[in-house]
């Protein structure tokens, strides 16, 4: 297996990113922490960090109908997050970005808002294997609900996806692709630009989950041409409680809110309640004003790295990574063995333990990886695997890091004996 | 204290201008601010592409009654045209005083309820089917 | 108008507890910010800062499914604080606790989930004019869906609950009372242990919005009696983004889930899922853990402060407040004159000068306070005013704070030559 | 590393104690933790109220397997009263090496399915209805 990475821009500063991050030179068990779980959460700089002090020091206040100064900075701070966001997304709009708490919500919005009222009896939901459960069993409760059908398209013996099955399946008809750009399971990348033109030519709406996506790329929602977008924040060195949701102003527009009370409101009487205009409309109650301020400054930071820069990196990792770990006897790599449309996603299991031992193997040794179903049952049954352990890179990983992981996996046999 | 409610705001605000119903109004357009409670109407009455006489009835906070009394002093005479042409920096300038990011709103109501009247709107594009 | 109080308590430390708040020693404008608005949201102290601080900086990771140290103290951490808030509402199992991201989406959370599947054509819904459009809108949408009917009680002049009529109303039979534990705009606070008796008695449930009161006096869910209870963390020291809904083991286990997706579920089978336990199964995708664990170190303050000292702190500020203010020519208090069953909110307007513009010029001065209809158009439309000035106090706030406010009523009036 | 994994824990693993099928079982309980797949089958053999044999079938960690495996070699002979006395501590105690919070599970599924067993149960109560 010989996979190499051919830099298309200049190598990331790492060591520098690195002092940016303190929980990075911490130790367990004094041993320096190696953290390979970034598709569970990422660690958080301290101009992250700093943005969401700064806020509850310098001039904390319920935000939008303050007329004092506190309130108008925090106010200005929370928008101009949002407009950052949207600039990220290279969204037509600000009024297009709904904060919300994290992806799931997202996805949940989407299907109590817009589904609920579009999805009928009978209608057809095409989605796939690779789904994370935050976009498959919202769907899937959604078409038991009113009666509608979910059809599931397939992956290859390396983790693509069955691109003449899922074409076939949009052409039987569908109301609604809901597709992971990118699988948080084995690090696939889909392409969803081409998907979502099929989609759209048989008249179904396309929701993209790009909670892999949106840390990890360049995403830009009116080149992928998606209806909806949804990511977490905490997935992309923001504070969990952040995440957006993407839409095109004209189903905002025509949809009812998902969630109901104060700021979602333009007009209330006993008998009637007129919406406020978008975003605000599906934004209920007080923001996550602090956790949203820090998706802002986790934006700029990935824009000043560059996330093609960032991208970059990781996939060199994963270059070096493959052919040293796919070289040991007794390890099965999941997922796309080449680094074209992949991220710095590794899942792998060795044979004879079990990857809650390998996991705890690995912590001994103060390396942070992920095992088990990651969110991603139907996916596993697909593997014929119960679960899979998993290491996932982020802009702050370094070869060496890739190194211990093989030394560990190695300590692991031998405590095994296998 | 004074920079914002300077005298002439005040004095606006306490004895507005053109206020009250306009007699053969050709436009008229009502709007609001429910977040607080400001309600504006302006009344136009154009003939041959020229506003002859503008009136408005509201009520709300010094800022949105005083920039809505100015602005009528300022648009009468001027032909249809120029009246959909005022834009908000223009009106925030006339004014004449910092006006803080949460009170643009009230800033800007009668502005919102001129260009309504100057255009002839019943309601704002993408504000009819609101309510539900 | 003559109130006094009787202190049952030691006084406050406020000197001591303001030098826990950053925020409050800053400036706006070369003057000390008086912050008056705490009904809206509260400041918050080095504690509650620090604590967030400190899972970024020493051991963050997605909770839950970690199997490594990092991920396994920051979930402790998270579990901890859902076990503080527990104790804190007196609730017999911390499995009741499920962490939202603010009040509205508690009440939402109950309205989707036991709403919809418990609310029936014809079947009344009692609520009073007090409530927040938070703890009034979502009932009010969810009985236009399902063809129930909303029955609004009314107040009588100085702002308590018109008690007959609730009773008349509960009488003529009820599927679900929603009310305001405390008014956020008015400071009335509800006798809601009789009036939850009464409304058990024709067995209707009872949801109670405790936004104003969890952070300003002792709550005890198994006295109150109530079946769902919620309130946000950011009113009480905590971060924007944390807040619980507290709710019976028996109704709970018997609901739907809310959001669907990660953590929330046991087992996902492309045709099925089953959910996880209590309280998981409401907690879909990765939780605000940072924004929870923030809410633990707010409830470990206020605990530690004691929110009877903190209730009586806030009636003596009113005590002081009322007289004075009531006795300036053309200002009109409203809600209750005197200190029985309230809390510190004070709601005035000022004859000739719009809150707007009193806001304003209070905000000229760096005295923060609310204008407008505070999320209760219901009531202002009861009140027969398009909005009210709001001076809300907490355990920070001061005499001085209170002479601060009367003197620019003053100026404004001034101003205004009013 | 080997504070875990001690020689004896894995000698279990590899070398389950009454392992597979039990001819004749009174009492069987399946459970599992599907979060990380572990799948455990406990299977006594009561008579007069004494475990007269007790067997596992399971796949799944090393904790959860060698866990159950103790815990068969344990129970045998054992009255039914002392089996349904056995507390997760004593578990914990009895395996003799440190548990991480996040294992926990992996380490007790042999207790609940053989607690399951020795209440005769078909499955946890509350945990009937739980799917939809
Ligand atoms: C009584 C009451 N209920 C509900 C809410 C809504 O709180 P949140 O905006 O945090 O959801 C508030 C806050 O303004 C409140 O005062
Ligand atoms: C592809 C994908 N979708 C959705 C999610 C859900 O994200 P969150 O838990 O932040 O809602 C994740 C995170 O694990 C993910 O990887």
């Amino acid at each position: 297996m010989a996979v190499t990475v051919k830099p298309q821009t200049a190598p990331l500063d790492v060591a520098r990113i690195r002092a940016d991050f303190p929980v990075l030179s911490r130790t367990v068990r004094g041993k320096p922490v190696v953290y390979l779980d970034n598709a569970a959460t990422s660690q958080k700089p301290r101009q992250v960090i700093d943005a969401m002090r700064r806020v509850f020091e310098e001039h904390n206040a319920n935000i939008h109908r303050g007329v004092y100064e506190f309130s108008e900075r925090t106010t200005a701070a929370f928008e101009e997050a949002r407009a950052k966001v949207a600039r990220l997304l290279n969204a037509p709009s600000e009024r297009e970005v709904i904060f919300v708490r994290n992806a799931t919500e997202g996805v949940n919005l989407v299907a109590y808002s817009w589904g609920r009222e579009n999805i009928k009896p009978g209608d057809r939901i095409v989605t796939t294997v690779l789904e994370h459960h935050s976009d498959f069993v919202p769907w899937q409760q959604l078409a038991k609900d009113v009666g509608a059908q979910v059809v599931v398209v397939d992956i290859d013996d390396e983790g693509r996806l069955r691109r003449d099955q899922l074409s076939a399946e949009l052409r039987k008809g569908a109301k609604l692709l809901a597709i992971t750009h990118t699988s948080n399971g084995l690090g696939t990348v889909n392409p969803v630009k081409e998907i979502a033109a099929e989609a759209h030519a048989v008249g179904a709406t396309v929701v993209v989950d790009a909670a892999q996506a949106v840390p990890h790329t360049p995403v830009d929602v009116q080149a992928l041409g998606a209806d909806f977008l949804v990511f977490s924040g905490h997935k992309m060195l923001a504070p969990p409680g952040s995440g957006a949701v993407w839409g095109r102003t004209a189903l905002l527009e025509e949809m009812r809110p998902f969630l109901y009370g104060g700021d979602m409101i333009s007009r209330v009487t006993v008998s009637m309640t007129e919406w406020n205009e978008l975003p605000w409309k599906f934004e209920a109650g007080t923001s996550s004003y602090v956790d949203a301020i820090g998706l802002g400054a986790a934006v700029d930071y990935l824009t000043d790295v560059s996330l093609e820069r960032i991208h970059e990196h990781e996939l060199s990792l994963v270059g070096y990574l493959l052919p040293r770990l796919g070289e040991i006897p007794g390890v099965t790599i999941y997922g796309p063995k080449t680094l074209e449309s992949r991220v710095g996603v590794v899942s792998f299991n060795i044979e004879g333990i079990h990857p809650h031992d390998v996991a705890t193997i690995f912590d001994r040794e103060a390396v942070c990886v992920r095992a088990g179903h990651h969110c991603n049952q139907p996916l596993m049954t697909r593997l014929g695997v119960p679960a899979t352990t998993r290491a996932s890179f982020y802009l702050y990983n370094t070869i060496e890091e890739c190194d211990a992981l093989v030394r560990v996996v190695h300590a692991a046999k031998k405590v095994f004996g296998v | 204290m004074d920079d914002m409610y300077r005298d002439y705001i005040l004095d606006h605000y306490k004895n507005p201008r053109n206020f009250g119903e306009l007699e053969g109004a050709t436009h008229t357009y009502h709007d609001s601010n429910p977040l607080c409670g400001d309600e504006m109407t302006m009344q136009l009455k154009i003939d041959d592409g020229h506003v002859r006489d503008v009136h408005f009835v509201g009520k709300g906070c010094a800022i949105s009654q005083a920039s809505a009394s100015i602005l009528t002093e300022e648009v009468k005479g001027k032909t249809l045209d120029e009246v959909k042409a005022i834009d908000r920096d223009h009106v925030l300038a006339n004014l004449g005083i910092p006006i803080s990011p949460a009170r643009v709103k009230c800033a800007l109501l009668g502005l919102k309820a001129l260009k309504g009247a100057a255009w002839g709107l019943t309601a704002w594009p993408g504000e009819e089917v609101k309510a539900k």
